[in-house]
């Protein structure tokens, strides 16, 4: 194109339309309905959608962890202890496995798993001896940690 | 940039490089320059000083110089799996064209995309994975409801 | 305020445009966006969709290919040491041989004057598969003791199949220095090639380096595969009956250990194999036959030693060394 | 245990198992715990929210359930038919006694998460009122859950042995007369 008139080359200056739409639709094109192809609409849905990304990140490690935990429960209780037990005994016994590691060994080690289990169960026990002390209770008084036992 | 709308990959390798012996996955390395450009001075810079070096150190990869009439110099990267890359080094500095180089050669030349995890296995399990009956106690007798 | 910088970068382009004018200047660099791009792209995409992709070109027929300096490369980058006339003729197969004459014939070039002194692969290539095909089952009899003489010939069968030999041949870069008559070459011929290469190594160097080569890059093809993906065995039970027998161990007693909602469609049964009142193996399905099936499949893979969570196998270059020469001297 | 085919190892973790609970003597809040956990699949390491893993369970003598206190007559269920007027209210006296199976249904119905797989998880729990089940639903079972709470023994099950070792408090004079 030629433009010897300084209005035209004036007019003709600025970003394409064309290349200001792609930037954003091409964010865009797996979306449903008309948000895929019409800028108006394309643009807003972009924005939201990278909003609920920039907070899906901090989500989604909230929600991973609250997953783990459900599922290292279900664990923990086919082998007839609760998750807070388990967790604490492990603890206290220096295991440092964190739950994405434990939630892993549940589900493709059941045997790991299982020694785990018994080890939290160990600590338990001795904990509950320790707090006996020479395992008799004061008289009249009723140990919840002896019927524990 | 949202995770669903980007293309992703779990990671592996080609051809289970490095488990029997490490192979370099760049075969072939191509710079292309001008010789007059200015565009092309840090990679004319580097040709002095690195290129030697660069090619006694890695024999496996067949390093061509190509002069030519381009404004923009750029490296041709192919891989063994196929994959060509290019890499744009216009008034880049002959120590970061070294820089650049050396990556190249590093990487294994699989498409660079979202990785989903950062480890992957075939077989995860090695005592077998979880199913209902793993931690039951088993059941000879059908189940019935006691009277 | 943008008024009048709009007005200033006007006047000035408008100068400079005048001087261009004058001068008749053709182009200056535009920092902007490329606006010629969009039509550009356009033409290129309707030219695509006319026209369809354009064809492969050989590598070697573009810029940049010196055959000498790649061929010289291979080796190295696979840590071998090849003798460099082997490996070039290693790479020329007979179809290429037969579409240069035939293209030298067309152009009219005096075949005495310029003799075409091209050596074939044909025997590279005969003694390489030979000794593939020895090596490998060496290798798999020594890994898997236990393992009958068909499910070695299966095993060794699937790796120089021409999918797995193709697939690692096109990854090692074979496929750019392949001498074919047709491109893309064809995939026997990239196996026939892949084989000469390796008899080129058995030439040039020792079998123990050969066998190396084949240990790590077709061996490592069989990790996470299923044994039975590659032997395709239709009756296991009648399978697990004779190695049983042939091991003196009772036979096994299918019994149903476990089952869940079965009387649904989505039914599933655990069917234990005893054998003298042990447990040899369980496996689950969806139907009685199937669970059973499963259950010898088990008991097989246990059999042969080749389980999932078997030990992995010995890739290291210095321990393997030793039972490899005992494996193929007694070959 | 290892070394299962792919597919057959996938048909045995994701398999669904089934589930029989006994609600004798048992109250229906901690039989609806039980049950809405085995729905969802929260038992089970593989569990996810969107995998559809729950099991099914199978509550047999729904009326013979025991609600402690005085909630025979002071728990209420409300609903409304959605015309003028249309709020009822029954004593869970009243709705057990037209529908055996109903509290322990919505006390389950009310323990699951509220999306849309909810109606899919109550598919997947069949309560009975008695002690029979129909001779499908029993090929099905691969566990019988232990009840929550031990059934207290009747007055009547006891021996007149134990009745008599029972020690006594006080004994009754003689002249005393029952009101």
């Amino acid at each position: 194109m030629v433009f010897l008139t300084l209005p035209c080359w004036i007019r003709n200056r600025g970003t394409d339309r064309f290349w200001k739409v792609q930037e954003i639709v091409k964010h865009a094109r797996h979306f449903r309905g008309r948000k895929n192809r019409c800028y108006r609409l394309a643009m807003r849905a972009v924005r939201r959608a990278f909003v609920y990304a920039t907070k899906g990140r901090k989500l989604k490690k909230r929600n991973m962890r609250t997953l783990w935990i459900s599922r290292i429960a279900a664990a923990t209780r086919e082998h007839g202890m609760k998750y807070p037990v388990l967790m604490h005994n492990l603890a206290t016994s220096s295991v440092q496995l964190n739950r994405r590691v434990i939630c892993d060994l549940a589900i493709t080690e059941p045997r790991s798993f299982l020694s785990l289990a018994k080890l939290a169960r160990a600590r338990q026990q001795e904990g509950f001896r320790a707090a006996l002390g020479d395992g008799k209770e004061p008289p009249g008084v009723f140990s919840r940690v002896v019927m524990l036992q | 940039m949202t995770s669903r709308g980007t293309t992703s990959r779990f990671l592996k390798s080609v051809l289970q490089n490095g488990v029997g012996r490490y192979v370099c996955q760049l075969k072939r390395v191509s710079i292309l320059f001008s010789k007059k450009n200015q565009g092309s001075l840090g990679v004319r810079d580097f040709i002095e000083d690195g290129i030697v070096d660069y090619a006694k150190k890695n024999p496996g990869t067949v390093v061509y110089v190509s002069p030519q009439p381009a404004r923009v110099p750029k490296i041709v990267a192919e891989y063994l799996n196929g994959n060509v890359k290019e890499e744009i080094i216009t008034n880049k500095t002959s120590l970061e064209i070294s820089q650049l180089m050396t990556k190249l050669t590093n990487q294994s030349g699989l498409d660079i995309i979202r990785i989903r995890k950062p480890f992957h296995t075939d077989s995860p399990s090695i005592q077998g994975l979880w199913h209902p009956f793993t931690n039951r106690p088993p059941a000879i007798d059908p189940i019935m409801p006691r009277p | 305020m943008a008024a009048v910088h709009l007005i200033n970068r006007a006047v000035a382009t408008f100068g400079n445009n005048c001087q261009r004018v004058c001068r008749n200047v053709s182009f200056t660099q535009v920092r902007e966006k490329k606006r010629w791009m969009r039509a550009y792209t356009r033409i290129m995409a309707l030219k695509l969709k006319l026209e369809g992709p354009p064809k492969p070109t050989p590598r070697s027929h573009q810029p940049n290919w010196d055959y000498h300096a790649e061929v010289q490369a291979f080796g190295i980058r696979l840590n071998e040491d090849f003798l460099p006339d082997l490996l070039k003729s290693a790479f020329v197969n007979p179809c290429y041989v037969q579409a240069e004459q035939e293209r030298r014939r067309a152009l009219g070039v005096d075949s005495e004057a310029t003799a075409l002194t091209l050596k074939d692969n044909i025997q590279l290539s005969k003694s390489g598969a030979d000794f593939t095909k020895s090596f490998l089952s060496d290798w798999c009899r020594a890994s898997f003791p236990n393992m009958p003489a068909e499910g070695v010939e299966s095993i060794v069968g699937h790796l120089s199949n021409p999918p797995v030999v193709t697939n690692v041949a096109k990854n090692l870069g074979v496929e750019d220095l392949t001498m074919s008559g047709t491109f893309p070459a064809p995939d026997h011929v990239l196996q026939s090639t892949f084989m000469a290469v390796i008899g080129a190594l058995l030439e040039s160097s020792s079998s123990q380096r050969a066998g190396l080569f084949l240990r790590d890059f077709m061996v490592t093809q069989l990790i996470g595969k299923d044994l039975f993906d590659m032997w395709p065995v239709v009756n296991p039970m009648g399978l697990l009956v004779e190695e049983l027998t042939k091991r003196n161990i009772p036979l096994p007693e299918p019994r149903l250990i476990r089952s869940a909602g079965a009387s649904t469609v989505l039914p599933l049964y655990f069917v234990g194999l005893y054998s003298d009142k042990k447990l040899l193996a369980q496996g689950p399905g969806e139907t009685l036959a199937v669970a059973e099936e499963e259950a010898a499949r088990v008991a097989l893979r246990k059999l042969f030693g080749y389980t999932e969570n078997r030990r992995p196998d010995d890739f290291s270059p210095q321990q393997h060394q030793q039972p490899m020469i005992e494996s193929v001297s007694s070959n | 245990m290892s070394s299962f085919s792919r597919s057959a190892q996938q048909w045995a973790t994701f398999a669904r198992s089934w589930f029989l609970i006994d609600a004798r003597m048992q109250p229906p809040g901690k039989i609806a715990t039980m049950c809405s956990i085995r729905l969802q699949g929260k038992h089970k390491p593989i569990y996810h929210a969107l995998s559809d893993c729950g099991d099914h369970v199978v509550v047999i003598n729904s009326k013979h359930i025991a609600f402690s206190g005085n909630k025979w007559e002071q728990k209420v269920y409300s609903s409304h038919t959605g015309y003028p007027g249309g709020f009822k209210q029954v004593t869970a006296a009243q709705l057990h006694h037209k529908d055996p199976k109903a509290i322990v249904k919505l006390a389950v119905y009310g323990m699951l998460p509220r999306n849309l797989s909810r109606r899919t998880m109550m598919q997947r729990l069949h309560i009975f009122p008695e002690h029979e089940l129909p001779e499908d639903i029993k090929a099905n079972l691969t566990e019988e859950l232990p009840q929550p709470r031990d059934i207290p023994r009747k007055l009547s099950e006891y021996t007149q042995e134990e009745i008599d070792a029972f020690p006594r408090l006080f004994t009754l004079p003689e002249d005393y007369t029952m009101k």
